[in-house]
């Protein structure tokens, strides 16, 4: 492929990996929100690239799909929850914000380090490609194990989902199945969630997660 | 015809240690008393114990059970069988290859046994109280004996009682340590076994002190006659069977003649007269010790004969 | 061979039947019966095999198992001695255990009736299991249907915690067998025992199996300090039960032993012998000690077995440590003295496990403290407990004390080994048995002394009645034979002759000149031997004529009296005065137990002019459970609170675990790739 | 192919079905009916010659484990029908419930079916997390605190756990998609399994880790076990039944199918050692564990947690004897599993508790049930004549005549398991009988057809089946 459509796609990735970052940085959940908005923009563009210069058009799906669900329904979604179960705005992080960093960065370093060894038939693109969506599957992990609220969790898996589109629209021809599965497990996996926060919004007066665990398994 | 020959020394045998037990029982009497400057019972006088005894009537406690009216025959014969198969004035005994050294101690074990059992019979304190502490003694004393045994058959290559005199008076063995310690822990053995002074007092009838006595506390009449017989059999026994381990001299042999074993029967009362001499001696110049330091006694003893038992690999290897 | 399988599976039978027709009033006595009969067929054939010389050469193999190994049957000369062993073992419990379930009838035990055949027939596979995997499958049933019988007294307290340790013991072993056949089949799985025995392990294997083999059926048999389960497993089981699992089950451990060290390892090391005589003389003098302290008499029966077992694990380490120093005679002599005192042990542990049994339906009550004066109320009991004391205690003429005599024959060839170490070894450990050996006869001092003479201790005790035919018959047929085998040892063991040649290529009469058939002369590398039949006659003909000449000459009148009681007055005052166990243990506890057990004595003695009787109380700690057992639960038990903490974490956290499990493994695959 | 169509379309019908059928009477009834077809054309399938096509695989390895899933689910949809019984009596459940109940139940036996036969890995990940949000559902039936939070901990971890498989299964297609080019094929097992051995390695690495830890999490291994003990105690007990009978072996079936892949390429790093950390990790800590459990159904949990344990590390020892172990602990505990939590269920029922200390003498108060869960823990526990004895012996001997210093550990996980069982058993089957005394509801068949099945296994295996065992285990090297 031309030397252009590599950097661009290089590019986008790279977008994608600093706006994990960005959410491991945050401290407020609305912001929380705008940086995941922005990810899914990046994700987004990055499927549309890869689509124009593979010219497989399939992947104008995942980046639509990518763009209504990732960037417009689940942020607003979220948006109301917050709003209408009026949670606290802030973040409290369960790790200090630059110890967060300190262990994304190495995250990142690791990924580098296992990515490398896959120099021989891959093409350059894949290899790049596999470490970043590696590192952004890893920063959304990390994210989730971070932050205490439920919102900021169900924001960090999703940036793991993020990750593994990033990693699928990379690679070429591969099947449709992938990106639906993704998708509907998506879909799914958020409407379970709502399910769940409903339940528990009928049980506990909270999201914060350390009540719902004061549910111990063993009552002894 | 040897058969013959060795049944009838066999029964000769029986009938001697039954004679001369009570002789050498007052005698070993006769000369403690004179060691301390009394003049003493008569030597027979230990007879005419046993024929007053026998003439008495049984006094016999109610709940007795009939183990404790048979005990005193079963020990006796036992008891009387193991002196009998000691080699005393000959080594030509019919019974010689029935049993050896371990049978013997058995012997005297299962003697002990049903004497310690009529002891808990009619259920006294002091029946108890002798039984306990018989079997204690007896726990220490019989793997003493035993090692002895291993050390004297490491040595000889055999546990029966003929052949080992046979040995001895082959005089290939000579001197050595491991003997000498055997038979020192042997005469500790004997002295314990036979309830004599320091481990127990058979003239004392002091309720603390009792050991054997303790045991035999109820029997009267008869069975209190068969109940001495039996000890001083066993006295005689133990010395005969020193005697024939460590001093065989002047036993009759295969082959032998009258001469040989009337010369044997001799010798055998010259040993007797001399071992009972010894022993009022050794009881006379020392003290009867508690009863609790009876353990470290014979534990001594058993020591002393597993020494004796590897001092032999030392000095020689077998 | 088809005629065991076929008892075997009529065991089953047995089983089932015990389970469908629970309610028929008659299923006792179709069940002991029937087992009864299938264990007599057994017996049959295994003698018969015996005096054939020696057990079937070819084998079965049967479509079951291992898929790709089947299951292999073999009864050689070995396992038909051990078969004729154990089942009879099973005819008498049958006999006792049928007379047993009609007095125990109304007490809501569990179900003994259909696991009892189990329990024979599991005993029996193991015996002619002749693949690794048929042996452990049957090993392991053996132990799982002993536990359920084991746990049939469920309701009464202290079952339950010598079950579990029964069964947690009993899969200890059975690990460590599993971990040694690991060793002998290879990786390749070669399970069968031929495949094993064709192919020699590698010195370092065969330590190691050793070692665990020692282990495993260590456990089983009951080696200190592997026996803590024993006395409380064997005790707390129904007496026909205990019967089996002390008199019999030990053996089949014994079996396993002989047959992994002499049969399956091939050629053994001086060494080998060595441990086994260590862990024998240890576990024979600690038995009998532990013995001595008991005041329970189904205990104090089943720590003497671990006494015995010492003896007999010290005949085989003989045994191994001449046949690797190649004198197989004096080999065989050794382990012909081990498998006879097997043959004893059994009759003479079962016939007073069964007195015991007669003495707790009789009066209800398994305390020495409160029992006495049964031989009054109890008369044909006694005589029989009397015959088997006398013969556990190795008295002559009874069958004890060939065993014992046979054992100290060949430890009084131990000069002729060359290793220094051994020889002195087998010194110290002759010294160890000598002092188990009297120590066992005053342990049934005492357990006689107590139980059966003196005065009642309770009332129970004084009213006790005779138990029934069946009971006494089973205790009866076992006693004959104590009295038999210990007057005539020469034909039983002239028939098992077959199976020491087997294990040590030669038999114990190899290099004596013919003798008569009612004589015992082993080995001419020392020239003794016993009778017991002369010796029978010369007792019994001395002590009638005693008796003649003493009736004749002397007098034999007889008065009754009371004896004195101390002081005290009343009807039967020396009732007050009597000697109880404790005080009857108390001079050995002084001299053996203050150091073994830290035994100490605490006397309560009220002030004078109180009326109070004074108290004794005797206080000791078992060493295994102090140094091993208590160790280790107390370290799984912390172990297990570190490890609760994880059921208590926040979802977080989980997520951080498994975060954390994902980057090692990352880092591990990049470690690895480098 | 015709069989294994019925197979899978069988439940998905069903399910919508009774998603349909408002009384949970008939629906029970169906449900078992249902259940019956689809064990039906699963035996048929195990008759013929196995196959495999575009979308579905049918061969020696997972044939068998697709007839065990048909059957456990029919078994268990008869325990279930005496269940809800009892449990619409104590007005625990209603029929609304019990209609989403039913449904749920042959979705997630068709997610399972589906991730069992499917020839894709995208299919087979699909099927996987369908598995998971139907289980998620069932889990929180009850409604209570306990049940939601023990769900909610379930969905988090295994959403978590399936997000990183599906990034391995990407990963797969990314190191084949060179070499296979682009397309279906290079997600097709078939075809994968054709051409792995020149894929390149490292990718394949990375992709088994992430395919370990996403599959494992719902294999329930340590550390990522953490929702699988409240997972069991809170939900319905026919549920705890099929997931540790059928879930945790169908997600493990998943790692094993990427394993073959890796024995197939030289090149890749040995995945044994990995698994087999995993596997004592495990064992050692469910073993652990078990002592401090109250709550009989999430004690047995754990048990399953220790047996995927043992089988884990089997398969990670690798070799013919080990991993033919691995497959025969894998159908022998799923039998006996679910044995388990039937009369476990029973047991609740008649005393109304879960709690282990209120539970006594069940043999003397209900003997059959009591013998029977005394059966269950006994084989479970790995004592013969059951068949977890055989594979624990296969497996146990040969490790330690290769690795003695794994099997050591491997022995003391076992044994320390094997106290906390029986201590725990004697306790619940022995003593004098405690707490309420009602009758047992529904029928105790399922409870000894599983018995038996593992009591026959334990004494003879049926040739093919062997034989097909012997040829997966050569695949998984």
């Amino acid at each position: 492929m031309t030397d252009l459509g590599y950097d661009a796609a290089h590019m986008l990735g790279a977008v994608v990996l600093l706006m994990s970052f960005a959410l491991l940085y945050q401290r407020r959940l609305f912001s929380l929100l705008h940086v995941f908005t922005m990810q899914a923009l990046a994700l987004a563009a990055t499927a549309a690239w890869q689509a124009f210069s593979h010219d497989e058009p399939h992947l104008y799906i995942t980046a639509l799909l990518t763009l209504v669900l990732k960037a417009v329904v689940i942020p607003v979604a979220l948006h109301r929850i917050i709003l209408k179960m009026n949670i606290q705005r802030t973040i409290e992080p369960a790790l200090g914000i630059g110890l967060t960093m300190v262990a994304g960065v190495s995250l990142v370093t690791l990924s580098i380090l296992l990515v490398l060894p896959v120099t021989e038939d891959a093409t350059a693109l894949t290899r790049e490609n596999l470490a970043l969506s590696l590192s952004v599957v890893l920063l959304g992990l990390l994210m989730m194990i971070s932050r205490r609220n439920a919102v900021s969790q169900v924001v960090g898996f999703m940036s793991i989902e993020n990750g593994l589109i990033l990693a699928a629209v990379g690679v070429a021809g591969m099947p449709l199945v992938v990106e639906m599965s993704v998708a509907f497990s998506v879909m799914v996996a958020f409407i379970i969630f709502g399910i769940f926060l409903f339940h528990i919004r009928e049980r506990f007066d909270t999201l914060d997660m350390q009540k719902i665990e004061s549910f111990r398994g063993e009552s002894d | 015809m040897t058969v013959l020959l060795a049944s009838l020394y066999q029964i000769v045998q029986m009938l001697l240690v039954l004679a001369l037990a009570p002789l050498l029982t007052g005698w070993v009497r006769l000369a403690k008393a004179r060691l301390v400057g009394r003049r003493g019972p008569s030597p027979l006088q230990p007879y005419r114990d046993l024929r007053r005894l026998l003439r008495k009537e049984v006094v016999l406690a109610r709940n007795a059970s009939w183990l404790f009216r048979a005990v005193p025959y079963l020990m006796f014969t036992a008891i009387w069988l193991a002196a009998g198969l000691v080699p005393s004035f000959t080594t030509q005994l019919a019974l010689a290859p029935t049993a050896d050294l371990i049978t013997l101690i058995a012997l005297l074990g299962s003697a002990r046994f049903f004497l310690a059992l009529a002891g808990m019979d009619v259920g006294t304190s002091f029946g108890g109280i002798g039984s306990s502490r018989e079997m204690m003694i007896a726990a220490l004393a019989e793997p003493a004996m035993l090692m002895i045994v291993f050390s004297v058959s490491i040595l000889v290559r055999t546990t029966s009682l003929a052949e080992i005199a046979d040995f001895m008076m082959s005089g290939a063995v000579g001197l050595r340590i491991s003997l000498a310690l055997a038979l020192i822990a042997l005469v500790m053995v004997a002295i314990a076994e036979n309830a004599r002074i320091p481990i127990d007092n058979p003239a004392t009838h002091l309720e603390l002190t009792m050991v054997h006595e303790a045991m035999v506390l109820e029997y009267s009449g008869r069975h209190l006659a068969l109940v001495e017989a039996a000890s001083m059999l066993k006295l005689l026994l133990y010395m005969a069977l020193i005697a024939c381990i460590f001093a065989p001299w002047g036993m009759a042999t295969a082959g032998g003649g009258l001469l040989a074993v009337l010369w044997g029967v001799a010798a055998f009362a010259l040993k007797l007269a001399v071992g009972g001499a010894l022993l009022a001696l050794f009881e006379t110049s020392i003290a009867k010790m508690r009863v609790f330091r009876v353990g470290e006694f014979l534990g001594g003893a058993l020591l002393l004969s597993l020494l004796g038992a590897i001092f032999l690999y030392v000095s020689r290897g077998v | 061979m088809g005629f065991v399988v076929s008892a075997i599976a009529f065991l089953f039978v047995m089983a089932a039947t015990g389970v469908a027709a629970r309610r028929l009033p008659s299923v006792p006595t179709i069940v002991y019966g029937g087992s009864a009969a299938a264990c007599a067929i057994v017996v049959l054939w295994a003698a018969a095999t015996l005096a054939g010389g020696g057990g079937v050469a070819e084998g079965w193999v049967l479509p079951i198992g291992l898929p790709w190994i089947g299951t292999h049957l073999r009864a050689d000369a070995l396992s038909a001695f051990f078969l004729l062993i154990v089942n009879f073992g099973g005819i008498t419990a049958s006999l006792f255990g049928w007379g047993y379930e009609r007095a125990h009838r109304d007490s809501h035990a569990g179900p003994v009736l259909p696991l009892f055949p189990l329990f024979l027939a599991a005993m029996n596979m193991v015996l002619i299991a002749d693949d690794a995997f048929a042996f452990l499958v049957s090993w392991e049933f053996m132990s799982l249907a002993s536990w359920l019988l084991v746990l049939s007294t469920h309701r009464e307290e202290g079952t339950p915690r010598a079950a579990r340790l029964y069964l947690i013991m009993a899969s200890f072993g059975t690990a460590c067998l599993l971990l040694a056949f690991g060793l002998l089949a290879t990786a390749h799985g070669d399970y069968s025992f031929d495949a094993i025995r064709a192919q020699a392990p590698s010195v370092s294997a065969a330590a190691f199996c050793v070692v665990l083999v020692l282990l495993g059926a260590g456990s089983k048999a009951g080696l200190v300090p592997l026996h803590v389960w024993l006395p409380l497993a064997h005790s707390a089981a129904p007496s026909h039960v205990s019967a089996l699992m002390s008199g019999v089950m030990t053996k089949v451990a014994v079996y396993a032993m002989i047959r992994v060290l002499f049969d399956l390892l091939g050629e053994p090391a001086w060494w080998w012998g060595g441990v086994m005589l260590g862990f024998g003389a240890l576990t024979a003098v600690m038995g009998v000690l532990y013995a001595l302290m008991q005041e329970d008499v189904k205990r104090l029966l089943a720590y003497s077995t671990v006494e015995n077992i010492g003896a007999i694990v010290i005949a085989l380490g003989l045994a191994l440590v001449f046949k690797a120093s190649h004198t197989p005679v004096i080999a065989a002599l050794a382990l012909t003295a081990g498998l006879l005192h097997v043959a004893n042990h059994s009759l003479f542990k079962s016939l007073l496990f069964f007195t015991a049994g007669a003495v707790l339906t009789a009066t209800g009550s398994r305390d020495l403290g409160r029992l006495g004066g049964l031989i009054h109320r109890m008369p044909t009991t006694a005589v029989l407990a009397l015959i088997g004391s006398a013969a556990i205690s190795a008295l002559p003429p009874l069958n004890g004390f060939v065993g014992e005599w046979l054992l100290f024959q060949a430890i009084l060839n131990g000069p002729a080994l060359p290793e220094w170490s051994l020889k002195i070894e087998i010194a110290v450990v002759g010294a160890a048995l000598a002092l188990a050996t009297a120590l066992a006869g005053a342990c049934f001092v005492r357990f006689y002394g107590i139980a059966f003479l003196g005065r009642p201790r309770s009332r129970a005790a004084g009213e006790a009645a005779e138990v029934g035919a069946g009971m006494r018959l089973g205790m009866a047929v076992p006693a004959a034979l104590c009295v038999a085998l210990g007057v005539l040892p020469t034909p039983l063991i002239r028939l098992f002759e077959p199976a020491v040649r087997l294990m040590v290529e030669a038999g114990p009469f190899d290099d004596r000149a013919y003798q008569p058939w009612f004589w015992l002369a082993p080995t001419s590398a020392i020239g003794n031997s016993y009778n017991g039949l002369i010796m029978l006659a010369v007792i019994a003909l001395l002590s009638v004529l005693l008796v003649l000449v003493i009736h004749r000459r002397a007098s034999d009148r007889v008065r009754l009296s009371i004896p004195w009681g101390c002081g005290f007055d009343g009807p039967d005052p020396a009732a007050v005065t009597q000697y109880t166990a404790s005080s009857f243990g108390q001079p050995i506890r002084r001299a053996f137990g203050s150091t073994v057990f830290r035994a100490r004595d605490e006397v309560e003695m009220p002030e004078p002019g109180d009326t109070r009787p004074a108290r004794l109380t005797v206080r000791w700690t078992d060493p295994a459970w102090a140094l091993l057992f208590t160790p280790v639960g107390v370290a799984v038990d912390r172990l297990a609170e570190r490890a609760n903490r994880l059921q208590f974490m926040t979802i977080r956290r989980y997520l951080t675990l498994m975060f954390l499990a994902l980057v090692v493994l990352l880092v591990m695959v990049a470690v690895t790739q480098r | 192919m015709g069989a294994i169509t019925v197979i899978v379309a069988t439940p998905l019908l069903s399910a919508i079905i009774l998603a349909l059928v408002p009384n949970y009477r008939l629906a029970a009834k169906l449900n078992i009916l249902f259940s019956a077809i689809t064990l039906v054309a699963a035996l048929v399938q195990f008759g013929v010659e196995p196959s495999s096509g575009a979308l579905f695989v049918v061969d020696a390895f997972n044939v068998t484990l697709i007839a065990l899933t048909a059957f456990v689910g029919l078994t268990t949809s008869v325990f279930s029908a005496g269940y809800i019984g009892h449990e619409v009596a104590i007005r625990r459940l209603d029929a609304g419930k019990l209609r989403f109940y039913h449904a749920m139940y042959q979705a997630f036996m068709f997610t399972m079916l589906l991730a069992l036969s499917a020839n894709n890995l995208g299919v087979m990940w699909v099927a996987v997390e369908g598995a998971t949000l139907t289980t998620v559902l069932m889990v929180s039936l009850y409604r209570t605190a306990a049940s939601i939070e023990a769900a909610w901990k379930y969905f988090i971890l295994c959403g978590v756990g399936i997000a990183l498989a599906l990034f391995g299964t990407i990963l797969m297609y990314l190191a084949a998609q060179p070499v296979m080019g682009p397309g279906m094929a290079a997600m097709t097992w078939t075809d994968l399994m054709v051409h792995v051995a020149k894929v390149n390695p490292a990718i394949l690495n990375l992709a088994f880790v992430f395919l370990l830890v996403g599959y494992g999490t719902k294999v329930g291994l340590a550390p990522l076990h953490a929702w699988l003990p409240d997972a069991h105690a809170e939900g319905p007990t026919p549920i705890s039944a099929v997931l540790s009978g059928l879930l945790l072996n169908v997600a493990l079936y998943a790692v094993l199918r990427f394993k073959m892949l890796l024995a197939a390429n030289g090149a890749a790093i040995a995945p044994g050692p990995l698994m087999v950390a995993m596997g004592l990790a495990s064992l050692l800590l469910a073993g652990l564990m078990l002592y401090r459990r109250r709550d009989i159904k999430r004690f047995f949990a754990y048990s399953s947690i220790e047996h995927m344990g043992i089988i884990t590390f089997a398969f990670g020892m690798g070799g013919p004897l080990a991993n033919f172990a691995g497959l025969l602990h894998m159908a022998m505990h799923s039998l006996t599993k679910s044995a388990i939590f039937y009369a476990v269920g029973h047991a609740v029922q008649v005393k109304g508790t879960q709690r282990i200390e209120k539970i006594a003498g069940l043999t003397v108060s209900h003997p059959v049930l009591g013998w029977g869960l005394l059966a269950g823990v006994v084989a479970i526990a790995g004592l013969p004549p059951f068949g977890i004895f055989m594979s624990e012996f296969l497996l146990v001997t040969s490790t330690f005549a290769r690795e003695p210093l794994l099997a050591v550990p491997l022995t003391i996980g076992i044994l320390v398991a094997f106290g906390a069982l029986v201590l725990r058993v004697q306790q619940v089957c022995f003593g004098t009988p405690s707490g309420a005394n009602a009758p047992i509801q529904g029928s105790l068949v399922p409870l000894f057809a599983h018995l038996a099945l593992v009591l026959v296994a334990g004494l003879w295996l049926p040739g093919p089946l062997v034989a097909w065992f012997q040829t997966v285990a050569a695949l998984l090297g």
